[in-house]
């Protein structure tokens, strides 16, 4: 029950050293570098030296893999100029070299700062994801915090082939908060967090299908996750966006309606809730399969 | 925040100016359009969104449908993606079931149609925001927006009211940082739109000139750069695929 | 923001590190980062530039580098700091994190 | 035979409950029909107890009062615990009040100095929890106490359920001196798993609309725990709990405590300190407390109150709380303070501001607050007489003269040098010393704890033994010390710092044997809520805010 650091505790820099095999982390614009935002620095915010992003390659298991962790304490891991351009860069190495891409996210979505800037490196950063794809280059987002994936990186995430959550991890577009102020403090409670997790946390995603793999919040777990994916791909096809387009109608036909998420965890199989509640990665995989 | 209110000229109005009268052909429901039409005599399939309209699960299924369709029975045909909508629908239950992944699902189909020959023209005519610009407009080969649309992030007071940082900064600095002005001109600037298209300008001819100049190849970083308003991200990308290399 | 640059008497640095640079810490609320680099001038001084988001608090910082710099052979090191309102404790667990990095490599 | 005194004053109830008439039926009263009774029960002149400490409220009754005006009720001399509620500002706004004695006003604290700068709070004192209620015996006797219990049967006996508290220190001092003792409670039942207040010291009883307030005060949530928490609690364990062998103690709700009790299982093991420390507690049932009790680590815990979410956990160890026949927890404020002030062998806890001298205080210009009940616990008991290991060396440390007691609880201070935002704990002078607060307090300077009961301060930097200091002067010196870089701090002379080292009065991380690159929250024998539900094997129900799964 004890000796190891939840995986969401970690730096994004120590999540790299945490996964990656042991030394074989090469970061690409390093820190010494000094490439910061200069808009931050104009409105007098501090800046980060890596722009709240490491990118770099590195092995997991022998396999060599591009690999970048965004920084959700800076600045809500947000997307600026830099931080979006080191983004797409890696994208477009690993499709240049044919290597798998995993993306450690930690990310709001755009960085308001910077205005549209990011905004814009986020759509670059979709067409070098897809670029991979075409090429049957793994992309891989691992989702495993509170700050999650949302708004715009919420959406980059679902363009990847894979996505590997823990519980921790939240996946969506809107935040709670702004739903809250838009919706109402009935219709979204954004204190509520069991309520928050359950429309956005890595179960509910898991049990949906748009996370493909839910593990323990420890980075051996979280390895073994992405290890999974590392030799496949999801490819963009007739057939598979067919089928996909099949399943989310029906997806929105059974739980459209639905406004509790214990609707949904039912309707997918999980038969005592209380109990996958306090189950985590395998163990709940386990209860939803059996429900089944 | 405000509701949407919709924005003159009317959503027919802009589809007649694009299309002439081929533009009957275009179906509007709930405020996604989706059809085929013609320009320059020649075939097009046309999808997107208006009265500034906010896009849920059903409206990406739809929008994806569409393009589905046209993979299957329309080879090759051009995809016209038109924009007006203010974001994505900020709901409980749309989150719940995935939004984020209805607009993943909608990306993949227009990567697909990419791959497939069909070229991808976006045109913003209205609002042209956030994660609804990003879930479809943003995707394509070639971006362009009318002089009237609302192309950007967010206006200064909403960015303002968001990051604390009062609007008369912000505005200061938007004037030396294109970033983070709110409209189709600096959008442009940042490399984000291809050209800005004027209430004068012949729109059904710059329709044309764009399907024929249309490229696959994603150009916004070297406009970014060339025009001035995104100076860095060309540069670092490029130091990344350098060093990458070595 | 606050801006200031110090060098602190220092035992140099030993001749071998695992790496030429370490980094320690992260920006944000209540938190910094230390950048920590081989190549500083003099070798008997610990070279330092600080950035903080919460001004006023400059003896703060120069005691506990200062500290950092008598406690530690850092001379011959070059310190850059992010800060965005790390209390002094902080200061000196990432100082030695970072230097920790620098001397032994990656744990 | 009755003198004619004390039969004026139980005719006196007799005219008040003949004055409430058919509004009762018998001792129970309708919500609807509470204001216009208390309307009635109440006189000008009174002292009226308003139940409702840190944790438990009877926050029905208060807030129906609170509809009354200045025509009904007017000139009350208001005792009560803890001043939280927007309904008890509203009754110094409506300028009922006359006077108020009171221990603590939290969440009300910048209500209250706002009420102090308008003179439309008129103190007596503030005191300490056990302070206040022993002055209900002598001179601030209610006469109409108006109190909050779970249940009720037919009779009006009640039932307290885990948070019996302060009910009996109010209802015995009132009932036994023909006041008038008035119950909110959550449901009227049939038949009471206890009694813990008999129908004949109640008058009346009225079934609230909702359940009583009730705080979960005690919650840490170990997810917020720091690495520099867990430094500080390695630094306590080795240099304060395993040196002096401390066997009994009481906690404050701090997150700097919470990781000792999570470093119990795992440290603590480690260092071999199981059995030899943490047996005997005075401290409400803390969910960061459970590893440690599973661990097999505390032989009994006795409690002022419950806390939110750990009835069944209590309930299922009754072999560690103390448990009512029923089987469910009890705990008692009165009775607790009092053994938390003569059978303790430590008290730790933690402030705001600590002084150069070690005084220390939570209240500030714009905030006051209070004491609660720390002041019961965190001073020299000289009246206690019997012996253990831990009280015998720390007054052996103390040097005591023949004019003193021999022994010395441990009160320590567990502080770190900065609080958030950047504000410097440490400091020459309490902002508590401020001429508008002294004045409003007659005089007093609301201090938490003296300086002079200090015995330890522990921070990030090290440990100070003021105990162990000889002078004023060394005590300023030893404070500076561990004051790391606050302007107090820094003023701290090099040359001292090494002589009170080299002396033991101040001791580093390093001189206790503790690592500073060793303290990781991966000690923590859980690092989140959810670990504390396993741990319990899924007895603790935490507080809805805290459970994200």
């Amino acid at each position: 029950m004890t000796g190891a650091i939840l995986f969401h505790e970690l730096t994004a820099r120590q999540r790299i050293a945490a996964i990656a095999d042991k030394g074989s982390f090469d970061e690409l614009l390093p820190p010494p570098e000094r490439i910061t935002s200069p808009y931050l620095a104009q409105l007098g915010i501090p800046v980060s030296f890596d722009d709240g992003i490491v990118i770099g390659h590195a092995r997991i298991g022998g396999k060599k893999v591009y690999l970048a962790a965004q920084v959700g304490p800076f600045v809500g891991g947000a997307v600026g100029e830099i931080h979006g351009a080191k983004l797409t860069g890696l994208f477009k190495a690993a499709a240049r070299d044919k290597i798998p891409c995993v993306l450690i996210v930690e990310s709001g979505g755009v960085r308001l700062h910077e205005g549209s800037s990011g905004e814009i490196a986020i759509a670059e950063t979709m067409r070098a994801i897809f670029e991979c794809r075409a090429l049957k280059v793994p992309t891989i987002a691992v989702i495993a915090t509170d700050i999650g994936a949302y708004g715009g990186i919420g959406i980059l995430s679902t363009c990847c082939d894979f996505r590997v959550m823990t519980e921790h991890g939240r996946l969506g577009i809107s935040g709670p908060i702004v739903i809250e102020k838009w919706m109402g403090k009935k219709a979204y409670d954004s204190a509520n967090r069991a309520l928050v997790w359950k429309t956005s946390g890595g179960k509910t995603k898991y049990l949906l299908g748009d996370a493909d793999a839910l593990v323990h919040d420890t980075a051996d777990a979280v390895r073994d996750g992405i290890s999974r994916f590392l030799g496949k791909s999801s490819a963009v096809s007739l057939t598979a966006v067919k089928a996909r387009q099949k399943e989310l109608e029906k997806r929105l036909k059974k739980f459209g309606a639905a406004t509790d998420p214990d609707a949904v965890w039912n309707g997918m199989g999980v038969r005592n809730i209380e109990a996958a509640s306090l189950a985590s990665g395998p163990e709940f995989v386990a209860l939803a399969k059996r429900g089944k | 925040m405000k509701k949407p209110t919709p924005k003159k000229p009317s959503a027919r109005a802009v589809l007649a100016r694009l299309f002439g009268a081929s533009a009957t052909g275009i179906a509007i429901e709930k405020s996604v359009l989706t059809g085929y039409a013609m320009v320059d005599g020649a075939k097009v399939c046309v999808i997107g969104t208006c009265d500034g309209t906010y896009i849920d699960n059903e409206a990406a299924l739809r929008l994806a449908a569409h393009v589905i369709q046209c993979i299957e029975r329309q080879p090759k045909t051009p995809i016209i993606m038109l924009v007006d909508s203010a974001g994505q629908e900020p709901n409980r239950v749309a989150e719940m079931l995935g939004l984020a992944s209805y607009f993943g699902h909608l990306l993949s189909c227009l990567e697909l149609a990419r791959r497939k020959g069909h070229k991808l023209i976006t045109v913003a005519t209205g609002q042209a925001v956030g994660g609804a610009f990003l879930c479809y407009g943003m995707f394509a080969d070639r971006i362009y927006a009318l002089d009237s649309a609302s192309v950007g992030l967010m206006p200064i007071a909403a960015m303002s009211a968001v990051t604390k940082i009062p609007a008369p900064v912000l505005e200061k600095l938007s004037k030396t940082m294109p970033s983070l002005e709110f409209g189709a001109a600096p959008f442009a600037l940042l490399g984000g739109v291809e050209e800005v298209w004027s209430a004068e300008d012949d729109v059904q001819a710059k329709l044309a000139q764009a399907l024929a100049n249309s490229s696959t190849e994603d150009n916004r970083a070297e406009l970014g750069k060339k025009r001035g308003g995104r100076k860095l991200a060309l540069d670092i990308r490029q130091k990344v695929l350098a060093e990458s290399a070595r | 923001m606050e801006k200031f640059t110090k060098a602190f008497p220092s035992k140099p640095l030993p001749s071998k590190t695992a790496s030429p640079w370490a980094l320690a810490g992260v920006v944000g609320s209540g938190n910094l980062e230390v950048l920590l680099e081989r190549g500083g001038r003099p070798a008997t001084a610990m070279e330092c530039h600080v950035e903080t988001s919460i001004p006023g608090y400059k003896a703060a910082w120069l005691a506990a580098l200062a500290d950092f710099a008598h406690h530690y052979p850092a001379g011959g090191t070059k310190v850059t700091i992010n800060d965005q309102g790390a209390p002094p404790v902080l200061v000196t667990l990432r100082l030695r994190q970072a230097y920790d990095h620098l001397i032994k490599g990656d744990k | 035979m009755i003198t004619a005194k004390s039969a004026k004053r139980r005719q006196n109830k007799a005219e008040r409950i003949a004055r409430v008439g058919k509004l009762a039926r018998g001792k129970f009263v309708v919500p609807g029909k509470v204001p216009e009774v208390l309307r009635r029960i109440i006189e000008p002149g009174d002292i009226l107890c308003l139940e409702g400490d840190n944790q438990k409220q009877a926050d029905f009754l208060a807030n129906q009062l609170a509809t009354l005006d200045k025509k009904d009720l007017r000139d009350i001399h208001l005792v009560m615990s803890c001043i939280t509620l927007p309904a008890h500002i509203e009754l110094f706004k409506k300028g009922m009040i006359k006077q108020v004695d009171f221990c603590y006003a939290g969440p009300q604290g910048t209500a209250v100095a706002d009420l102090v700068k308008a003179k439309k709070f008129p103190v007596g004192a503030i005191h300490t929890y056990n302070e206040l209620y022993a002055r209900y015996y002598i001179d601030l006797t209610p006469r109409v106490a108006l109190i909050a219990a779970a249940q009720a049967d037919r009779k009006g006996n009640l039932f307290l359920a885990a948070n019996t508290e302060e009910t009996p220190a109010i209802v015995e001092p009132t009932a036994f001196s023909d006041g008038i003792v008035f119950a909110q409670v959550n449901e009227i039942v049939d038949k009471l798993p206890r009694i813990d207040i008999p129908a004949d010291q109640v008058d009346f009883v009225v079934q609230a609309p909702y359940p009583m307030h009730l705080q979960a005060l005690f919650t840490r949530d170990p997810a917020a725990i720091t690495d520099v928490q867990v430094l500080m609690a390695m630094v306590a364990l080795r240099g304060i709990y395993e040196k002096y062998e401390v066997q009994s103690l009481n906690h404050g709700v701090g997150f700097n405590t919470a990781a000792i009790e999570l470093l119990l299982p795992t440290y603590g093991e480690r260092l071999g300190l199981k059995g030899k420390i943490c047996k005997y507690w005075m401290v409400n049932p803390l969910p960061t407390m459970i590893p440690a009790i599973e661990s097999g680590w505390v032989e009994s815990v006795f409690a002022v109150g419950g806390e939110v979410g750990m009835e069944r956990y209590t309930a299922a160890r009754s072999d560690v709380f103390f448990t009512g026949r029923d089987g469910s927890f009890h705990s008692n404020r009165a009775m607790g303070q009092l053994a938390g002030h003569y059978a303790i062998d430590m008290f730790i806890g933690a402030s705001l501001q600590i002084d150069i001298n070690g005084n220390s205080s939570t209240v500030s210009k714009n905030r006051i607050t209070g004491f609660g009940g720390a002041p019961n616990m965190g001073c020299q008991p000289t009246g206690r007489r019997h012996p253990t290991k831990a009280w015998l060396k720390a007054g052996a440390e103390a040097n005591p003269g023949p004019g003193s007691p021999p022994g010395r609880k441990l009160v320590v201070q567990m502080v770190e040098t900065f609080q958030a935002g950047r504000v410097p704990t440490f400091v020459e002078e309490l902002d508590a010393t401020d001429p508008s607060i002294r004045k409003a307090l007659h005089g007093v300077t609301p201090v938490m704890i003296y300086g002079d009961d200090v015995t330890h301060i522990v921070t990030e930097e090290g440990i100070a033994n003021l105990a162990a200091c000889r002078s004023v002067a060394e005590r300023q010196a030893a404070i500076r010390a561990v004051a790391g870089y606050t302007p107090v701090g820094l003023k701290r002379k090099k040359r001292e710092t090494e002589d009170l080292r080299a002396r033991g009065i101040v001791q580093l991380p390093e001189d206790v044997g503790v690592r500073p690159s060793e303290a990781s929250r991966s000690l923590l024998a859980t690092q989140d809520i959810k670990g504390l539900v396993r741990w319990s094997n899924g007895l603790y129900d935490p507080p809805s805010q805290f459970v994200d799964w």
